[in-house]
């Protein structure tokens, strides 16, 4: 099957909504600009014209209160934004409007509303454009929230998002967007709200978020020449969130580490770990171990950042704790690192 | 004779009536949701949605009595919403604070100061875009634009030539905080005049007038439009009481804003057109029966079942 | 001792501070006028004029950008909203600017910023007037976050939040501050990141936050007279979250329910869930169990809005079913309603 | 012969100098965080910071470098933080985006477009309390303009009377889209000169020129002054690069920026005031120095801690 990357498949599903159905329309700052946020939107203006394809002035908060109004009119509007920092401006019509609008008008009315947002690492960004807030979306009734991991999740998750009758958010982590797969050429839908085995194994099972299912993928290569099989699970969809995928595997393997692109407290690697705890309750042969971000906002210094985040190294760490192997040697281990081709500045 | 007088004047009554009755009955505690009442400003709403076709759309906050009814005339679904009943706009979903019926082109009413703005200007983008003619009107109070959501608003309105009428109901208090203290200007029409729309103000309480200001707003709708009306609550913020002795505003002031009041104006103007006092009185009576029967059908309809909790959250084909 | 209410302890514990020292304010919409933010400003006007105690324009955002300016220029503003639902219009500055704001000048720079926000409940509130959101804030680093659920608690802990060099985000539930309760008079503290046993037990824990406290010693004292003894722990500061205590209480009682005034997903119920069930790995007799919000937007009807929230008769089930018990009859039962004395409109 | 205008000329060339060798040094890949470079804009906030007093507080956004060495003249410390070294003003946690000072006078700068301005309000509301007799000048871009907290700043800034310098570095683009794509009005400064500040404008290179009207400005700052400034930035938006191929911008209207550009504008006058090319050059390879040494010094250093990562979270009573 044809390769490509991420970016090129965020964009295939655009495009190819955009083909099948004049409703939708894509916006936000800088989306038609020749950057084509860092290529996703590349040949839409061209294709569509800048009534389907539009820049914005920079104001979220009436730019999210714009795409729940048009939404509710009758056409579908993609919103992106370069950082999901910038929906932080946005809260407040996110979660005291669109989220509840189609419960007050009692479930009769449409909002065919999708908000793409990337997470921004690396190269300084610093505390401010660096956050993925998934569980911020997750937390409120009537949101869904997607992370699409693989190329063609991203495909499939983003052409079902465009289609559903109500509000996604699309959470893309910026460093997967080179990420490269076999994807289907012709329009393809992965329902909302069903996780994926990103790889079959026996010994412990890993529930990885976004970029941390490459992570998690590059520990259990390095785990499997021990002996070790990892079982990796996408939940894909954070909200509604399938939990059985999950309750199955770690029940299977009695063994369960959260890897979440994002801080502990009251985050997605709480919501797995509870409800992991409580599914798995007497089949676990360890506890819930949660790997995120240092409980610090995201320093600038390379040094530091590398630190912040979670790593290969650190879910290989906990494998071997929770199985109570002795440590690998790694430091002959060349992990693979976005950051080589993630050359400043953006 | 003018028809439109009498319709005009008959639209007033029955939102006047339907907050009279809502005083009435708040006691009884069966409206179990906040009241923000419109009372002393309903002819901002129905002048303006009187100039607006059936198809065009509005938005409102929470002091959306008069402009819902103005717009729908819907006085079961009305008070169903506020008894909480099955038979409610949203099913009692909604309450007081949210009445809404896209339906008939009322599409949301919201809480939160100044937040169905943005709504109006993507509305009105989507009807542009699929050029339906259809305009969205969007009412907030003189709060609304300390938020800078407005401002925002109106900017994407104005670069974007959208078909969106502003209507700010300045009734000159948010809360009990006068806009004296809150705006670090001298004339909001002058500020916002300079923005690509065209901007309209009034100082009246004659519901023809601010009918033909929207009229002539309408026409140069191809712009954004502003209208800055000037109201006076005659109630508490938020219930029903008066609140003259709270200290914050002076007897004095409703005095002169109730001696103009928008009902005595228009009921003046019938009779000097050549309506009779029976007329008139006819016709309230007929308005005074349709609403004690809503009211009457509102108590006497079921709550929503216990299920009704979970529908809805999402989308619903059926 | 003198016996004030909740809304007099947190009043008194402003006009003490404001009388100590002479760089607290407080400000924000209404703060001055007649109805006193529910009669918490009360007199604070009269005693120290219009430039330490101030209404202001609508403008969350701006508001809340303000208090940090003037928190890092010496003062200590306390920033009052009679909703939490309006701080999301802010979060843009209390996540991107408030909270990293320290760190990002290496720890240097003190913020002593207190933000008390009152969640509402009840006569048709609705959707966007009921929210409690103290998940969001313990979400991120940098902000500290407190729920007092008595009065004492109150007084304590917001002198301590005033004279706390950091932001602390203050959550007060409107149903509490008519709790009348024994507060000293002269000015303490309680230390913020302590939590509190609010009731000793020893057959099972319910860990719950701010209102949902009330409910569980309604439910406590039920069933006390069928036996079963409950403890109930008040985390009161769920960051830092002092995870200590609770672990304790159930190791001690075995069974462990979160009763969080909360949505359930990705919130504070799931990290003390995460946490007890690390913690307390192999000591535990039941799953933990989660009690929180409906997973809907809340309905302004009072039927519905009742079913919304979890409550006495919710907690007093999932102890029944923890402890294998028979069903108690509650039909006669006549729980403690603040509704009663909650009439409109606000 | 003017020691003014020396000093102000210095001042530009040490940004100016600092910012070519980013742009030398840049690609070594040593300085991991994003430049937004100020290059060809540096006469407004050196300008600016002339007027200020030493003890006066200054906010800016992410493009803040000059910003910074005008207020704060820190090589040493700047190339630290860009280098992300123990010897940076925040121990390399801030970087490009973040450079502050708080003992200087810079409190902050901010990645996220308009954040620092109600930061500069309440900072100035607190110097009002004080009595301490500083303005607090927040240094933005056009895009802020667009951001609805910009418009809320402004109406507080008003109501309350507070001194504040709001300072619009109006290049004329965010990233790539132009003022007039963005803006539903024709001249802001119309609009905002109706609130109840001082408007000040000038399209102008000459940093004297803006030091006169900070001046001016400071001196009516018993109200809020307002300046707004048109400039050019010469690089990309992020970067280190020309960017005049990319169709968004042509190479011609750089080409007429550039013949006014503010180090020849204010080197011509040095000259005409009896200055020689001599006391020119040996000032500038004073500064060449000053900097090839704070470089040397920032690559010398060590890298902060790994236990740095966890430290100031909160306040550190030290
Ligand atoms: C964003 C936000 N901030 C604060 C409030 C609390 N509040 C409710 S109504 C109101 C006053 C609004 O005044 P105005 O817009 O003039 O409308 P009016 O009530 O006068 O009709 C305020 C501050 C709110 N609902 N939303
Ligand atoms: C709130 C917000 N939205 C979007 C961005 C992305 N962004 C970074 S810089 C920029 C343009 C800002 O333009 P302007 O204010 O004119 O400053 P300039 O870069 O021209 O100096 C944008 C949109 C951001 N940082 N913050
Ligand atoms: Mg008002
Ligand atoms: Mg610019």
């Amino acid at each position: 099957m044809r390769r490509i990357s991420y970016c090129e498949a965020l964009n295939e599903a655009m495009r190819q909504e955009m083909d099948r159905d004049p409703a939708v329309f894509v916006y936000g700052i800088g989306v038609p600009d020749h950057k084509k946020i860092f290529g996703s939107t590349e040949g839409l203006l061209e294709r569509f014209g800048p009534d389907r394809c539009f820049d914005t002035p920079l104001c979220e908060e009436t730019m999210t209160g714009f795409g729940l109004g048009a939404a509710v009119n009758g056409l579908r509007p993609i919103h992106i934004h370069i950082r999901v920092d910038f929906l932080l401006l946005a809260m407040n019509q996110l979660v005291n409007m669109v989220s509840a609008y189609v419960y007050s008008t009692g479930g009769k009315l449409k909002v065919p509303f999708v908000i793409r947002a990337i997470v921004g690492r690396g190269w300084g960004q610093g505390y401010q454009h660096s956050k993925s807030l998934h569980s911020y979306f997750a937390h409120i009734p009537g949101l869904k929230v997607v992370l699409p991991t693989t190329p063609s999740d991203a495909k499939g998750l983003l052409i079902s998002a465009i289609r559903d009758d109500n509000p996604v958010i699309f959470i893309e982590h910026r460093w997967l967007y080179w990420a490269v797969d076999e994807v289907a050429e012709e329009p393809y839908t992965i329902p909302i709200g069903e996780g994926n085995i990103l790889r079959s194994g026996s010994d412990i099972t890993v529930v990885a978020t976004s970029w941390m299912n490459v992570e998690a993928l590059e520990a259990a290569k390095v785990l499997e020449r021990t002996g070790v099989s990892v079982e990796i699970v996408d939940p894909r969809t954070i909200a509604p969130l399938s939990d059985g995928l999950i309750a199955e595997s770690v029940r299977k393997t009695g063994h369960c580490i959260v890897a979440d692109n994002d801080w502990l407290d009251c985050g997605f690697s709480a919501e797995v770990a509870a409800r992991v705890a409580e599914k798995c309750f007497g089949q676990l042969k360890s506890p819930v171990k949660r790997i995120g971000f240092a409980p610090t906002p995201c320093p600038t210094v390379r040094c530091l950042e590398n630190q912040f985040y979670p790593n290969a190294v650190d879910i290989i760490r906990a494998v071997e704790q929770k199985l109570g192997l002795d440590s690998i040697d790694l430091s002959n281990e060349d992990f693979y690192s976005h950051e080589r081709r993630f050359k400043g500045p953006f | 004779m003018s028809k439109l007088s009498f319709g005009l004047y008959k639209k007033l009554y029955t939102i006047r009536r339907a907050e009279e009755l809502i005083v009435e009955h708040y006691p009884e505690d069966e409206m179990k949701t906040p009241m923000h009442m419109s009372m002393g400003q309903e002819a901002i709403p129905v002048g303006v949605c009187q100039a607006l076709t059936p198809e065009d759309q509005i938005f409102a906050s929470y002091r959306s009595h008069a402009a819902f009814l103005a717009k729908t005339e819907d006085t079961d679904g009305f008070f169903g919403e506020l008894y909480g009943k099955q038979t409610g706009t949203a099913r009692g979903k909604a309450g007081s604070m949210h009445l809404a019926a896209p339906d008939q082109g009322h599409l949301c009413s919201s809480a939160i100061v100044a937040s169905c703005i943005p709504l109006a200007v993507g509305a009105a983008f989507a009807n542009k875009q699929r050029r339906n003619g259809k305009v969205c009107c969007v009412f907030f109070g003189d709060g609304a634009l300390d938020e800078g959501v407005l401002w925002e608003s109106l900017n994407v309105a104005c670069v974007m030539k959208l078909p969106v009428l502003f209507v700010c109901e300045d009734n000159h208090f948010a809360v009990h905080t006068p806009t004296r203290m809150r705006q670090g200007y001298k004339s909001i029409t002058d500020i916002i005049g300079r923005f690509d729309c065209n901007v309209f103000q009034e100082d009246t309480t004659d519901v023809e007038a601010i009918y033909r200001l929207a009229l002539s707003a309408l026409e140069s709708i191809g712009k954004p439009a502003f209208l800055h009306l000037k109201c006076y609550r005659y109630l508490e913020h938020v219930g029903i009481l008066e609140d003259f002795n709270a200290g914050y505003r002076s007897k004095l002031e409703f005095d002169a804003w109730y001696k103009r009041d928008c009902l005595a104006v228009q009921r003046k103007r019938l009779l000097a057109d050549g309506y009779s006092e029976e007329d008139i009185i006819s016709a309230e009576k007929l308005i005074d029966e349709q609403i004690a029967n809503s009211i009457r059908q509102a108590r006497a309809a079921s709550f929503p079942k216990p299920e009704e909790l979970y529908r809805g959250v999402f989308h619903e084909t059926d």
